[in-house]
């Protein structure tokens, strides 16, 4: 892909940095608004994928690091499984953390969400839904090259 | 009938998908219609949950609503809408590998396996 | 003729759900929902999750969002191992 | 805390666990990824044992995801289950000790045979993903987390079909599969949005304790059996099972083997616990009968004329999955006549249940033979081979026990669940005896094909470098021969310690709701 113009390139760089933020908020606010890590996730993917359409590959991926989408992924997917693990001595998946509203609100908030797990799941997943859009737009673009450079070995099983 | 006109949207937009999954000879039109497939199904779920004069399911924005429309439909609609999407990325990768093997995307043409 | 016969049962399957849309319920309508309103009910006051959407994505119906997650993630593998950087060829 | 209790989610976590870990260990070399595919794989058999001898014991397992505490199936002052439950009752617990047999037995055969090629990694986590699917469709007992069960699995075997991505016909099939299964993954998600529609839950049991039978009860009915007969592969919609099966790595098509048992699962769990009783009228059960019948008769007479190794097998899998539909489908027939269900409906759930076992360990050692076939020669065509027996003497020993079994031979475990599905479905109509003893005939001419032309016969001159196959196939191998044999020499202890429990809860629906509605404080 080349690079677009400079107009685009120019709102692209202002207004793809907001995008993280917004995604970012609806993450960490899962458990009180709409949203969550999903939604949210995919709105921070976009980021990547604005770069990419403005810039082009070439830059792009002179710029990104695969391993830190492959952290956040990972990290996101062993955080949320661990979170489900914790609640065992119940049963797996138990929110262990959480505070009825009562509580909550007699005491104050905390620096843990009174929600529990929800919203530290919801950070979790977001992450990983983050990481792993990103990596998926990135990994289908480097696909292309496969159809123009011809020095890879063929892997097409033992009966050829 | 006409009460029930989301469900009939649904039925007609299934049915168009699957009808463009016969007719179409395009790989990347078989995969839209699957899509269309997939976002029928999800509104099929999401028209399920409705409740007539409900709310927002979330107690903040509300108020003091206490109808509000049904929450699972809703959860299970998200989950169902990140499946297509991982499907639908999965089938567009398949696509490019058979036009890159093949150098076509006619469903016609693809015909290796036989017999 | 193969795609008449295909046709044809796409033409049948779709009357079928066309025709069933009126033996779900009435839009609007869901009647008793006992599920969903312990859902309601109850999601503020133990969960303290004023979302109560979240509250079963994440906590009463928890199981399914792994799966969803992993679902993701199945893909994501599927896709980078189909674009995978074989090795050099020498 | 008593670990005993959560063996139905450790059953699930163990192999998501390690999808997650692959990443991470990958990075540190070959040896330590191996470990953790022959580790993973072994811990979960170990687990589908430990929870098959608690559930032969202890009656069926409940346990509630996030619930307060494990069996608590009805919070206080709900009639209904509102979290997403694992019911495991012996015919859940009997397939998940079949599936996870096979996928210990690909994961040992898989290091080996995909040592050359890149990007294994991935392959691992895609290895476990296969196999979560697979489990968890099997001891779920919730219609929406089923769905994702079926998704995971789904997409899991896209990519693994897929895998050697510079081959065409892999491709192909992959891509196959990934349209005939999304379309029918979606009907299945309408069919269980309406009955969540009309009942307000989602939950197998519950549901079950609701149903009335309606024209939307019956739409949904068709739906799902539809689409879960499409995914084990019976006959009108099969087209995408050989082409998968041959095309896909070998460890992998083993695996496939127990996936696919996994969808007749739930249709069988669908037809009887859920429905069960309210199943009105013959319909349904002669459905499922006559795609047995024509299962059977159209894959094998396909199988007959083919002459890639893998694929011929791939439509004896056709033929096959016929047989378990014909047994069960009796069985369903006669699920309200008390008389008729003990003269000959039970034999026959336990002959088509029987054969479920049977089939998932000789073909997927057939599979892995045939893999074993492809890797040391490098051909896949029957008409090129010859005279491997002298080269590869131990994979022929167990091609010929696996092609036995399937034949339906005597002394095997093939025969004796042929031989009980023959008596019994003799007493519904003597027709589909006929059809079962031909559909034999067949099978045992053609794997005598097979085994002629590659095994016998004089030594190709091309075949002189040819050598046995690494120790990590042979394994591989061994462990679904061992199963084979096992069946083989101890049949009424396999019949009466892993059958007939199962058999005996599938038939009752009452037991399977009670577990759940019953429960609870």
């Amino acid at each position: 892909m080349r690079p677009l113009s400079i107009v685009v390139r120019t709102g692209c760089d202002l207004f793809a940095w907001f995008l993280v933020i917004f995604g970012s908020t609806i993450i960490i606010h899962g458990d009180v608004t709409p949203g969550g890590g999903f939604q949210g996730g995919a709105i921070v993917a976009t980021f990547l994928s604005l770069l990419l359409v403005a810039y082009g590959g070439k830059k792009l991926l002179a710029w990104v690091n695969v391993g830190i989408f492959n952290g956040m992924l990972v990290f996101g997917l062993l955080a949320f499984f661990l979170l489900g693990f914790l609640g065992f001595p119940h049963s797996f998946f138990f929110n262990f953390l959480a505070v009825p509203h009562e509580i909550a609100q007699a005491t104050g908030h905390g620096v843990i969400p009174p929600s529990g797990t929800i919203a530290l799941m919801d950070i979790a997943v977001g992450l990983e839904v983050a990481g792993g859009l990103s990596l998926i737009v990135l990994s289908m673009f480097k696909g292309v090259r496969l159809f123009r450079e011809e020095h890879f070995e063929e892997e097409s099983g033992h009966d050829r | 009938m006409i009460g029930n006109a989301p469900f009939f949207v649904v039925g007609l937009l299934f049915l168009a998908g699957l009808v463009a999954i016969f007719m179409e000879k395009n790989l990347i039109k078989i995969a839209v219609a699957i899509s269309i497939i997939s976002s029928a199904v999800n509104l099929f779920l999401v028209a399920l949950g409705y409740r007539a004069g409900g709310t927002i399911p979330v107690h903040y924005l509300a108020g003091e609503e206490t109808l509000m429309v049904l929450p699972t439909p809703q959860a299970m609609t998200l989950t169902a809408i990140v499946i297509a999407l991982a499907t639908t990325a999965l089938l567009l990768s398949l696509i490019m590998l058979v036009y890159r093997l093949y150098g076509t995307l006619d469903v016609d043409e693809i015909r290796r396996l036989r017999g | 003729m193969k795609k008449t016969i295909f046709v044809v049962a796409a033409i049948l399957l779709g009357a079928f759900i066309i025709g069933a849309t009126d033996s779900v319920q009435p839009f609007g309508d869901p009647g008793k929902a006992p599920m969903d309103d312990y859902f309601l009910a109850n999601a503020l006051q133990h969960r303290s999750s004023e979302n109560v959407v979240t509250s079963i994505v994440f906590d009463y119906r928890g199981f399914d969002t792994i799966g969803e997650a992993a679902v993701l993630f199945t893909a994501l593998c599927a896709i980078t191992a189909f674009f995978r950087e074989g090795r050099k060829r020498p | 805390m008593n670990w005993n209790d959560h063996l139905p989610a450790l059953l699930l976590a163990v192999p998501l666990f390690g999808a997650f870990m692959a990443p991470i260990v990958c990075l540190f070399g070959k040896t330590l990824r191996n470990v953790l595919l022959i580790g993973i794989s072994f811990v979960t058999m170990l687990v589908a044992l430990l929870l098959w001898r608690n559930v032969l014991v202890g009656g069926i397992a409940v346990y509630v995801m996030g619930g307060e505490s494990f069996n608590l199936t009805l919070p206080s002052g709900m009639a209904l289950p509102i979290r997403i439950i694992m019911e495991v009752d012996a015919f859940s617990a009997f397939m998940v000790v079949c599936g996870s047999i096979a996928s210990f037995a690909g994961a040992l055969f898989s290091t080996n045979y995909m040592e050359k090629f890149s990007g294994i990694g991935r392959f691992v986590s895609l290895y476990f993903l296969l196999t979560l699917g697979m489990l968890g469709m099997m001891i779920t007992g919730d219609f929406f987390n089923f769905f994702i069960f079926i998704e995971i699995a789904s997409i899991a075997s896209f990519g693994l079909v897929a895998f050697w991505r510079d081959k065409p016909e892999a491709v192909e099939a992959g891509l196959k599969y990934a349209l005939v299964s999304q379309v029918g993954s979606m009907i299945f998600l309408i069919a269980a949005g309406s009955l969540y529609g009309k009942y307000n839950a989602l939950n197998m049991a519950a549901i079950g304790s609701m149903l009335q039978f309606g024209v939307m009860e019956k739409l949904a009915l068709v739906f799902i059996v539809g689409t879960l007969a499409m995914k084990c592969g019976s006959f009108p919609m099969h087209m995408w099972l050989p082409d998968a099966y041959a095309e896909a790595p070998s460890g992998v098509s083993c695996l496939l083997v127990a996936v696919s048992q996994a969808s007749l699962y739930g249709l069988m769990r669908v037809c009887f616990s859920l429905y069960g009783i309210n199943l009105g009228g013959s319909f349904i059960p002669w459905m499922i009968i006559s795609m047995g019948l024509a299962s059977m008769f159209f894959g094998v007479t396909m199988a007959v004329v083919q002459h890639e190794i893998k694929r011929l097998i791939g439509y004896h899998s056709v033929s096959q999955v016929g047989y378990m539909l014909l047994g069960l489908g009796v069985g369903l027939l006669v699920l309200t006549d008390a008389r008729g269900m003990a003269e000959y409906g039970f034999t026959a759930m336990k002959g088509g249940i029987f054969h479920i076992f049977n089939y998932t360990m000789y073909k997927g050692l057939l599979f892995l033979a045939a893999g074993a076939i492809y890797y040391a020669t490098g051909k896949r065509d029957l008409n090129e081979m010859g005279g491997l027996a002298r080269r590869m003497p131990f994979t022929t020993a167990m091609f010929v026990i696996a092609a036995a079994a399937i034949s339906g031979l005597p002394p095997f475990n093939g025969f004796v669940s042929k031989l009980l599905i023959y008596e019994s479905v003799f007493a519904v109509h003597p027709a589909l005896t006929v059809v079962a003893l031909l559909t034999s005939v067949l099978t045992l001419a053609s794997f005598v094909k097979v085994f002629q032309t590659a095994f016998l016969g004089p030594e190709k001159s091309v075949f002189t470098g040819v050598r046995e196959v690494p120790s990590g196939m042979l394994f591989g191998m061994g462990v679904l021969t061992l199963a084979v044999l096992g069946a083989t020499l101890f049949p009424s202890w396999t019949l009466s310690n892993l059958v007939e429990p199962a058999a005996k809860a599938l038939v009752d629906q009452a037991g399977y709701i009670g577990a759940v509605m019953g429960g609870g404080l």
